[in-house]
């Protein structure tokens, strides 16, 4: 095996994999925003910000920002045609609702009965959940996106989390950039280990339960 | 319809009790009632209980702040009901010391806390935080097998809201997402005050484009 | 006294007189509808129609209808200047929210306790509540607006309701085509005696227990 | 943004099942999806359940109808969850004969299940009803000394809703009074079928103007 070296880019090129056309997805703050620029050209995903817009578009360019449109990182952002503007009570309605399809977000820990952990770390670091756990438990399909490895090197993917729990029982798919794995409710299902990993070398490397997927595949990144 | 008070950000600031609880609008800064907060800050009014979905920005290294933040960093807040403190390294250093307390909420449940508060319900059923430490103390329900917890109203004694667009009779439109808590937090609130950008008269904002009814409003800020 | 004879108008001059510049009024279908036509010059109401608009006008000129603009009754209506629409949500939001500062809607019957029952006489006629239960529970005042007394004779203003309730210990206000009554809560007080009528004769064409209020006044209408 | 397919009347009440669960627009026949209704009672779609503020305007005299009543005379509704049925007497008729049933919410709480089947809301607590037949056999509780039911949450299998303005994406723009029960509606329905008086293209609606977002609307009806 190569040493390891984190790479958030595999993990969004991943994801962005996911999605077909006319899903609603919301991606996160920091990793999660990655996804946008892999989605293939010939699918179209609409983005949700969770502070207040359907039809997500990309950056400005310099000197386009506008001081009322931003996405819930606080960055300049643009809209596409087509989308739309609405406050906090109905952008929640639509994330709790149900009418997300997709939601991406990074964590501190997840485990392998869908329990995630990214919105503090008692008597470190605070910051709040602000919209995860309203994304967590009501989008249709949780993501999680995260490197396989904290920087201590112990692994993300828990038995059972120690840290405060954003929602429990939610999480249905790991990407990491080890591999793509599926939330049993006891253990994680490797579906797809990312080329030039081994199923092994990803179990041994693990904190948690992996099992392995019947049709488990090999993906070789662009 | 009737025409409301256009007072100046001094004024508002005057309006606004020592300890009252105070509603204030904006994501990070955008669409902040910024004249009003700054108004606070000159006039030093204290002790506050601020709701509001995050404590805006306060970047140490260069001493840049956006929306709230100034509040927190003269010491004007006693207590923060909020979704996230994260872009403001300050709450988390006076939440620590013990100097401010931090009640932190679900940002969805938030939004349904002010709403019922404002629309005369005594609570709803979330499913957000079910599970987690946002469970604890809480009514929980089962609702077609899934579990829910009861969430109460969070009224507010002052809501400090900023628009881009007012009438003289305090019809209120918000621009793309300067919009998000301050359509919610004027019902909620005993007084409100609204800041905008572009004070119109009556009858120029087309009435199916109005954001916050006229009756909603009290007293209006230009700036 | 002069033979009885039923006088909506004087109800409606009557309670047009509780307003003052500002306040939030809902004016319920039927003889409710009347008091519009009495608010003084002077003072400017703000009339909310509970299927979705603030600032309800007159009536359209004929030819002026919109088929897009009625109000709760299904009439076409007109908007002020400053008015605005909202959806079904919105509108009860204002009115169990108490931004309504006045409901005025008509009654079967209101009882001493301030129960209100006009939504249905069972096994005879069951129209619904509409928005009267919502109106009733949340505006800040609630004035009933009836005749004394029922087709029959009998009166209508009662020590118990004998239908079912539209709301519970809600009423504030009754005014009939006698008089202007408080609602203590175990009786009415009588506060107003109408011209050409007097307490005692009201008093004994009323089932229900009246007081009179220390302060009690004649009005003679214009 | 991704279009939406543009289908006829008659092709959309092909895709409501019989014995389906449908939110109906409208208020006494306003904002009322006319053409679709129409296209219902053609196919003689029945053994409906059908969840409306009224069941709009029948006057025997004149065979005058307004919105939904023709479902009603057609006698393809089982069941009615509504506010009110003063307005059209072959409700309460059907309803003595036993062949309707009635179910009857007060208009507000009407509005607020619906909107807490669409946002995720496994119920919320109004003080309508209380101390009435309304109250029974629900949840009371007390917040703050006053006494509020528990509402459970109205979801539909389909919600038919008519708007002034649609572009092709499925944004939607209601006109004055008409606006009432649809926008509340779509999020709550898993099929959505909006008519429109206008359809334009998309980028053509200001995005501060949309009242009901395109996500929540599957197929486009002109009429």
């Amino acid at each position: 095996m190569p040493e390891y070296i984190e790479n958030k880019e595999i993990i969004a090129q991943r994801i962005a994999r996911f999605f077909k056309t006319g899903d609603v997805v919301n991606l996160g703050i920091g990793l999660p925003t990655l996804v946008g620029n892999y989605i293939p050209k010939e699918v179209t995903v609409i983005l949700q910000s969770e502070n207040g817009l359907i039809g997500l578009g990309p950056e400005p360019a310099p000197g386009g920002e506008d001081k009322d449109l931003t996405n819930a990182g606080g960055k300049a952002v643009t809209i596409l045609p087509g989308g739309c503007f609405f406050d906090s009570a109905t952008s929640f309605g639509i994330i709790r609702g149900g009418h997300v399809d997709y939601t991406v977000l990074g964590v501190l820990e997840v485990d392998q009965e869908g329990n995630l952990a990214n919105y503090k770390i008692p008597g470190k670091m605070v910051p709040g959940m602000g919209g995860a756990m309203d994304l967590v438990a009501g989008s249709r399909h949780v993501i999680a996106a995260t490197t396989h490895f904290e920087k201590s090197g112990a692994s993300k993917l828990k038995r059972r989390c120690s840290l405060p729990l954003t929602a429990a029982h939610e999480v249905d798919y790991v990407v990491t950039d080890l591999g793509f794995f599926v939330v049993s409710g006891h253990s994680f299902i490797l579906k797809e280990v990312f080329a030039p990993w081994t199923a092994e070398w990803i179990i041994a490397h693990t904190e948690a339960d992996v099992e392995l997927a019947e049709d488990i595949l090999l993906w070789e990144p662009a | 319809m009737i025409a409301k008070p256009v007072i100046s950000a001094r004024e508002a600031a005057a309006l606004i009790q020592p300890g009252s609880v105070v509603h204030i609008g904006g994501f990070l800064g955008c669409g902040s009632p910024d004249a009003i907060i700054a108004a606070l800050c000159e006039a030093h009014i204290g002790e506050l209980t601020i709701v509001c979905n995050d404590t805006a920005i306060y970047d140490p290294k260069t001493g840049r702040t956006t929306g709230l933040a100034p509040l927190i960093l003269n010491h004007l807040v006693r207590k923060v009901i909020t979704s996230h403190i994260g872009t403001n390294a300050e709450t988390q250093k006076l939440m620590s010391s013990g100097e401010i307390e931090v009640e932190l909420v679900p940002q969805g449940t938030l939004a349904e806390r002010i709403r019922a508060a404002g629309f005369g319900l005594g609570g709803i059923l979330t499913p957000t935080g079910a599970g987690t430490e946002v469970e604890q103390g809480k009514h929980v329900f089962e609702v077609n097998s899934r579990k829910y917890l009861l969430e109460l109203p969070l009224p507010g004694d002052v809501a400090i809201i900023k628009a881009k667009k007012g009438d003289r009779a305090g019809n209120l439109v918000y621009a793309k997402t300067a919009r998000n808590f301050n359509p919610i937090m004027a019902p909620a609130c005993s007084l409100v005050i609204a800041e905008v950008e572009e004070l119109v008269e009556i009858g120029t904002i087309d009435p199916d484009h109005v954001h916050t009814p006229s009756i909603f409003v009290d007293y209006l800020v230009t700036a």
